[in-house]
């Protein structure tokens, strides 16, 4: 569907920008996560066929003509995928940043540029 | 045979596991871990030997039971095999690397690597686009966090960049997926070409491809890598450095097929970008870690930009450039930075300390040859092969910065090097032991350094074995290193002879025969000098060995290839030899910068040169029938001039010569040089035959009129002897190289006969002049004086050798002069010939300086107890003076062969009656002279005697102590700055115009380098801008629609 | 200054790369021919009426276990960076009510869990939903000081072993030489019952116990354990 | 209706991501971008996708906030003051 297309993609540059605007770490981190999950919605948008229904075969859907009734499955495989992998990362992320707190005891991300050149 | 899957599958098993099985204790987790690893290499290296040897098939692997593209597939052929080898071996050497700490640390720090491990093998081996996706967030999640190994503030920030930075580029990643999917209907790269996509369908294969491109960090958007690099455990980064950049850079190479032409175009100059910028950048490194940081981007650029430009060559040709430049990167990156843990130093001027380990050091020696391109590692023939190719499809810019980042490489790298050698100002602190496990990963690497050289000339390149004896001279000469060097010098003597015996009979032209005679006889005498050493000087034989093997392999060569090997090899060994010198740091960088960056214009010029169409022997043979292009004939020329130490390229030249062991001098001066000299009249050959428009000869003709005449010049101004004699050789040379340019036969006998007799004067002068140092311990002509006295052997030589460079009869150079202008004269090149008739003027005022604040004057008083020089140094002086005076009454001994050699390409232009040669414009009888000289001089002489007086010995009026004591007495010594007034009356002309402009060369590269890297200002966020910059330019570049 | 001038251009150069894909999307009309695959094949080959878990569990399982295997890492991760043995820990005072309510709340949340993941190839969800639900519950008794003596070891031998047994069953597919992660090791079944689908929910159900010890010990390091 | 709907959530998620931006407090922003995952979940099941509806409810929603939660406690318990 489009207009969840045009969702996800301002939803990913929304959090683009947050990653290059905000100074705080964990600001930096939502704005990372907002992206994701505006690859997410951009993802299931592609999949969609209109007006047709989940893929699970139940009472709603027959077995017999269920290829001409029901959505991609596939970018919904890959989404659940992608989300479960976001999490990971997300999780990684924001366990350094405590780490880079105990250290430095700032969140700004201007404080942490020793290494240069 | 065990499918690969199990990698995976064990991977995962133990991974999962391993927290219970710690619980039993680490030994047992860490077998389990070992275990593995271990197994990764075992079956790679199996299916490696069945794809190379048995040629099996592509191994495909469905999973789930179902084929592609229903279920994921994986693959298995010899390109994956190759590289998963490698990276599994890597790792595995790295793990051992890591030892200590795995035994320490939690356990989690083993999973987490060994599931790196696994995720590079998957990243390779998946053939679906997703699945890559899963596997690159397995290698990049595992890698986050050990990026924490050592948990310090900068690791931590460091990783978070990292991070911040794999995020951004895995979210594209997943985003040109799902396009590719959404516009293709599959994930499968069986499934999928560049036709699949076309307009909108574009953005997703440029999604997909700048994602993995960011990855592999590209300049400028990579600047979390290099803090990674730096800040990181060593062991660590040696796997990020190494199996990640592999691993991606493998599935770059993987969806190449689905990317339009324009786009791979764009990357690989991106990627040559990133290998010029990065290199020239780390110029201003002093940072060891960081340092490799920017070569290890820079060499990823170059990886790629070698992957996308060599697509449409030959398989063969590809597999060489693309596996040689993989392999020397892995080996010698890894090592460095397994040495960097070991060291334990920041700053790269604390290196020093390497050199309380020996056997690291040469390992540390090693993989610095190996990552600059020299031979016989693999980088050297990627590189040439690379080079062949770039010519072939006329791209020069990528040339051009391909040699230029190369040259910046060299330069940073081996500025490290030889300060590690040579920096004086250390501590004695020893460096700790590194310990087994440490040690054990560095050493096969080293090893493997070594075996794949030698691979690779046995399965891409038929070479006789003689072509790699002097690698085989340094390895038999480091076994028997303990011997006293006394021993090593005899047998070295013999293996010289035995070698000269084993060419002569490939020396089918008589042109080689006379460059044998000066490289194989010249040098063999000049070996009898270094059996004064005392010390044991380890090493030095084994160097000296394979540059004069190198010397004569240049004879023999037969294809560009194995000229151009012998030519490396003989610039690397004089490198190390020169390096021997006391303060030879900043000389032999020099001689090193200088002669590669002319190494690098030679294989340009082979490149550019038709290929060689019959196998008839040696290449000075065949190239009289190859028509070598102007562009060829231009850079090969200067490529060979670097070496003769023409005006222009000639300041290591100098610098070079003085700072050698005084033994080292003479054959850098009296051999080497000629080696240029024999490159050039290669060229001379291939270019009688076919004159192309411009007339290059003409122009060369120039440069050595004017080397002539600047090396005279500048040696009149020198303080210390042995830079007079440098610039005595350069200006030596340059006649030789004017003469040789004439391309007429009287040209060609006068240059060969100047050529040979230089060998022989220059020989003794710089061994004269090392017994003089070997005494005295001064190179200052002004601390010497009178030591004809103390030392009239050597006095002898030294007045020979300069009546025989000045060439006033009766000696050899007066021969030469007056073949030399007979030859300008005919060929109606008046002005050079008075250049260089001027120039003469001028060398008689270095060599009159030469012996008189020498030898003549007064004796120091520091100087009265001083012997003659050792008989190890007489010996050889005395040969040349024979050979001196046997050419000088005897001239037809060498002219007749010298005629015979140039009538192979002119016709005579002179005959040769009985003692007499007789030229167009006059004639010679060397005898006769002789006669006449003697005569001339016998006369006054005997009147002398006859009617001696009373012989008065004047005291030396001590102006000195007339007024007040100066500071250093000495300097108000006439010797001292002999020729001011001529200096001042030349002005501005005597400033070294030359060298300014070297240096501002330098100094404009270091700058822009400075200017360049600010860019990294260290701020996570600025980098994350980068990137996002990087990637809309690049989408504005390739213009996707 | 300048530094906002660039955000702003990469920004816009961000939309402008996206721009084609909004001007000329299409929305499809119909499945293509992999998807279309891909249902046929649930239904008649895997006789699992929820196409999205067999093509998650069967037809790209490789990228489950890799799943799989991406959040065991950030477990690892996050553990091995937190050490463990952070010294602040969550102090929420739990009223007597409230601890009361939530042991009574986590057995339902567990069971809702198992349910969600057994039932992953007839209805929405599986083992990934599932085991999120698993960890809201330990969440829950993290929060509320239920029995806050988790018993830490257990829930790494239920994470260890759970994935050991996913490999375990992808190994058995290699060995019986259906396929690597193939469901044909067990017998199809009945088109909808709880046992059917091959090995379908046994593997989802793996994944959930594995994904809800995961996340739970995400959870716990990050909450801060004892 | 539907294309209403989407509109309306559209709007809504797209304040919420502005609001996680600007908002002061880190607590209010963790909020905020909790809100965005789960309104997207809400679309995914429009869109067809349960799965990932329930995926992206929990996971996305749900554990992601919580993660983010116990990050910010723990870097506000090393705060002295604030």
């Amino acid at each position: 569907m489009i207009s969840t297309l045009i969702l996800g993609i301002a939803l990913l540059i929304i959090g683009f920008y947050a990653m290059l605007t905000q100074k705080n770490l964990i600001k930096i981190v939502i704005g990372f996560s907002i992206a994701d999950t505006g690859t997410h919605i951009i993802i299931v948008s592609l999949g969609y066929l209109r007006g047709k229904t989940a893929p699970i075969i139940d009472n709603a859907v027959n077995a017999v003509n269920a290829v001409q009734e029901v959505v991609d499955p596939i970018p919904s495989a890959l989404v659940l995928t992608a989300i479960v992998i976001g999490l990971a990362v997300t999780a990684v992320m924001l366990s350094f940043i405590v780490e880079m707190y105990k250290k430095n005891k700032s969140l700004s991300i201007d404080d942490y540029q020793e290494l240069k050149w | 045979m065990v499918s690969p899957i199990y990698i995976l599958i064990m991977s995962l098993a133990v991974g999962f596991l391993l927290s219970i099985i710690d619980r039993a204790g680490r030994k047992i987790s860490l077998t389990a871990f070992y275990g593995v690893l271990t197994f990764n290499v075992v079956l790679m290296a199996n299916w490696l030997y069945r794809f190379v040897f048995l040629h099996v098939p592509t191994l495909v692997i469905n999973t789930a039971g179902f084929k592609a593209p229903i279920s994921i597939n994986l693959e298995l052929g010899l390109m994956e095999a190759f590289v998963l080898f490698f990276a599994n071996l890597s790792g595995l050497l790295a793990a051992v690397y890591l030892f200590k700490k795995f035994k320490e640390t939690q356990v989690s720090s083993l999973i987490l690597y060994l599931l790196l491990i696994m995720g590079a093998n998957g990243l390779v081996m998946t053939q679906d686009l997703f699945n890559m996706f899963v596997f690159l967030e397995i290698l990049s999640i595992s890698t986050f966090a050990l990026t924490v190994l050592k948990k310090s503030r900068e690791t931590l920030s460091a990783g978070f960049k990292y991070m911040i930075a794999g995020g951004v580029a895995s979210t594209f990643f997943l985003l040109g997926v799902v396009f590719v999917y959404y516009f293709t209907g599959s994930l499968n790269l069986g499934n999928l070409s560049a036709g699949s996509f076309t307009n909108v369908g574009l953005v997703s294969v440029f999604l997909l491809s700048i994602a993995v491109f960011i990855e592999l960090k590209p300049f400028p958007a990579n600047g979390w890598a290099l803090d990674v690099y730096q800040s990181v455990d060593s062991g660590i980064v040696s796997i990020i450095a190494v199996v990640n950049s592999a691993a991606i850079g493998f599935v770059f190479y993987k969806i190449m097929p689905l990317l339009p032409s324009e786009f791979l175009t764009v990357f690989g100059i991106a990627g040559i970008v990133t290998f010029l910028f990065s290199n020239m950048m780390g110029l201003k490194q002093d940072n060891a870690k960081r340092l490799l940081g920017y070569s290890s981007i820079g060499q990823m650029g170059l990886l790629l930009a070698a992957l996308i430009f060599t697509a449409n060559v030959q398989p063969s040709v590809r597999y060489l450039v693309i596996g040689g430049l993989f392999l020397n990167h892995l080996i010698s990156k890894a090592g460095l930075f397994w040495l960097a843990g070991i060291v334990k130093q920041d700053k790269i001027k604390d290196w020093g300390i390497l050199r309380s380990r020996k056997p690291l050091l040469v390992l540390f020696g090693l993989f610095i040859f190996a990552l600059s391109g020299l031979p016989p590692f693999a980088g050297f023939w990627a590189k040439w092969e690379f080079v062949k190719v770039l010519v072939d499809a006329k791209m020069f810019f990528v040339l051009t910065s391909v040699l230029v980042g190369s040259l910046f490489e060299l330069i940073f790298l081996f500025r490290w090097f030889t300060s590690v050698v040579k920096n004086t100002d250390e501590t004695n602190e020893q460096l700790a032991s590194p310990g087994k496990s440490k040690a054990t990963p560095v050493i096969v690497f080293g090893l493997m350094a070594v075996i794949s050289s030698f691979g690779i000339m046995r399965f891409f390149y038929e070479f006789n074995w003689i072509q790699v004896l002097p690698i085989f001279a340094v390895l038999a000469i480091s076994l028997i290193d303990s011997l006293p060097s006394k021993v090593k010098g005899f047998l070295s003597l013999a293996a010289v002879a035995g070698y000269g015996y084993y060419i002569y009979p490939l020396l089918e032209n008589n042109l080689q025969m006379f460059f044998g005679v000066i490289f194989i006889i010249g040098s063999a005498i000049n070996i009898i000098a270094t059996l004064n050493r005392k010390n044991q000087s380890r090493g030095f034989y084994g160097f000296l060995l394979m540059m004069i093997f190198s010397f004569g392999n240049l004879l023999i060569a037969s294809t560009y290839l194995e000229f151009f090997l012998a030519w490396e090899f003989m610039t690397i060994s004089s490198f190390l030899l020169i390096l021997r010198g006391q303060k030879a740091q900043r000389a032999s960088l020099l001689y090193l910068i200088f002669s590669t960056a002319g190494a690098y214009l030679i294989m340009v010029g082979f490149s550019f040169a038709p290929a060689l169409s019959s196998s008839g022997g040696a290449l000075i043979n065949v190239i009289e029938l190859v028509n070598l292009p102007l562009v060829s004939i231009i850079v090969l020329a200067i490529g060979f001039m670097i070496k003769s130490g023409s005006a222009g390229v000639h300041i290591w030249l100098p610098e070079a010569h003085a700072e050698a062991e005084s033994d080292v001098s003479p054959f850098i001066s009296a051999i080497l040089l000629k080696a240029g000299v024999f490159g050039l009249l290669m060229l001379g050959i291939s270019y009688i035959s076919f004159t192309p428009s411009f007339d290059v000869f003409y122009w060369i003709g120039w440069v050595g009129v004017i080397t002539a005449l600047i090396g005279a010049f500048m040696a009149s101004f020198q303080e210390d002897a042995k830079k007079l004699l440098a610039y005595s050789s350069m200006s030596q040379v340059g006649y030789v190289v004017a003469a040789l340019a004439m391309i007429t036969h009287l040209g060609w006998v006068s240059a060969l006969y100047l050529a040979f007799n230089h060998m022989m004067f220059k020989s003794a002068l710089f061994i004269a002049i090392a017994g003089v140092y070997y005494r005295t311990r001064t190179r200052k002509m002004y601390e010497m004086g009178g030591l004809i006295a103390k030392m009239p052997l050597s006095y002898i030589t030294v007045l020979m050798s300069i009546i025989a460079v000045s060439g006033v009869p009766p000696l050899s150079g007066f021969g030469a002069k007056w073949l030399i202008y007979t030859a300008f004269i005919t060929k109606g090149w008046y002005l050079q010939a008075g250049v260089l008739f001027f120039a003469s003027g001028v060398s008689f005022l270095y060599l009159y300086r030469l012996i008189h604040t020498i030898f003549l004057g007064q004796l120091k008083y520091e100087h009265q107890d001083i012997k003659e020089a050792p008989v190890w140094f007489i010996i050889p002086q005395y040969i040349f003076m024979a050979g001196i005076m046997a050419i000088s009454m005897f001239p037809n001994l060498i002219i007749k062969p010298l005629n015979v050699i140039a009538m192979k390409y002119f016709d005579s232009s002179i005959q040769i009656d009985g003692l007499t040669v007789i030229s167009e414009l006059g004639h010679w009888n060397g005898n006769l002279v002789m006669y006449v000289t003697m005569a001339v001089f016998a006369i006054p002489f005997i009147l002398l005697l006859v009617l001696k007086g009373k012989t008065q010995k004047v005291k030396q009026f001590n102006i000195v102590y007339a007024a007040e004591r100066p500071e250093s007495p000495q300097t108000t010594h006439v010797a001292h700055n002999m020729y001011a007034h001529f200096r001042k009356a030349l002005g501005k002309w005597t400033l070294p115009r030359v060298q300014l402009f070297w240096d501002s060369v330098a100094e404009w590269s270091h700058t822009l380098g400075g200017f360049f890297r600010r860019v990294y200002t260290g701020n996570g966020q600025t980098y994350i801008l980068h990137i996002v910059v990087y990637i809309v330019v690049m989408y504005v570049v390739m213009g996707v629609k | 200054m300048i530094k906002k001038v660039v955000v702003l251009l990469s920004i816009i150069g961000l939309i402008a790369i996206f721009m084609p894909m909004i001007t000329q999307f299409q929305e499809r009309e119909n499945l293509n021919e992999l998807a279309t695959d891909y249902v046929n094949g649930s239904i008649h080959e895997l006789g699992t009426p929820n196409v999205v878990t067999s093509v998650i569990v069967t037809y790209r399982g490789l990228d489950t276990l890799g799943e799989v295997t991406v959040l065991f890492l950030a477990t690892v991760g996050v553990g091995f960076l937190l050490k463990g043995k952070s010294e602040d820990k969550i102090e929420i005072s739990a009223s007597e009510l409230l601890e009361t309510t939530s042991s009574v709340l986590v057995a339902m949340i567990m069971v809702l869990g198992i349910y969600i993941f057994t039932h992953g190839h007839l209805t929405p969800g599986g083992g990934f939903q599932g085991g999120v639900v698993i960890a809201s519950g330990f969440l829950l008794m993290l929060l509320s000081n239920v029995n806050a003596k988790m018993n830490h070891s257990i829930m790494h031998f239920v994470e260890s072993l759970s994935g050991f047994a996913y490999v375990g069953i992808g190994v058995t597919g290699l060995v019986l030489t259906v396929g690597f992660l193939s469901p044909k090791i067990l017998p199809l079944g009945n088109f909808g019952d709880l046992f059917s689908a091959g090995a379908i929910p046994v593997i989802y159900s793996l994944v959930g116990l594995k994904v809800g010890s995961e996340l739970t010990s995400i959870l716990v390091t990050m909450g801060g354990e004892k | 209706m539907i294309p209403g709907i989407i509109i309306g959530l559209g709007v809504i998620m797209i304040a919420a991501a502005f609001a996680a931006i600007y908002f002061k407090s880190l607590l209010a922003s963790i909020i905020a971008a909790g809100v965005i995952s789960l309104l997207a979940s809400v679309i995914y099941l429009i869109l067809g996708s349960p799965d990932v509806a329930m995926t992206e409810a929990s996971i996305g929603s749900g554990l992601t906030t919580v993660i983010f939660l116990f990050a910010l406690h723990r870097v506000r318990k090393g705060k002295s003051d604030d």
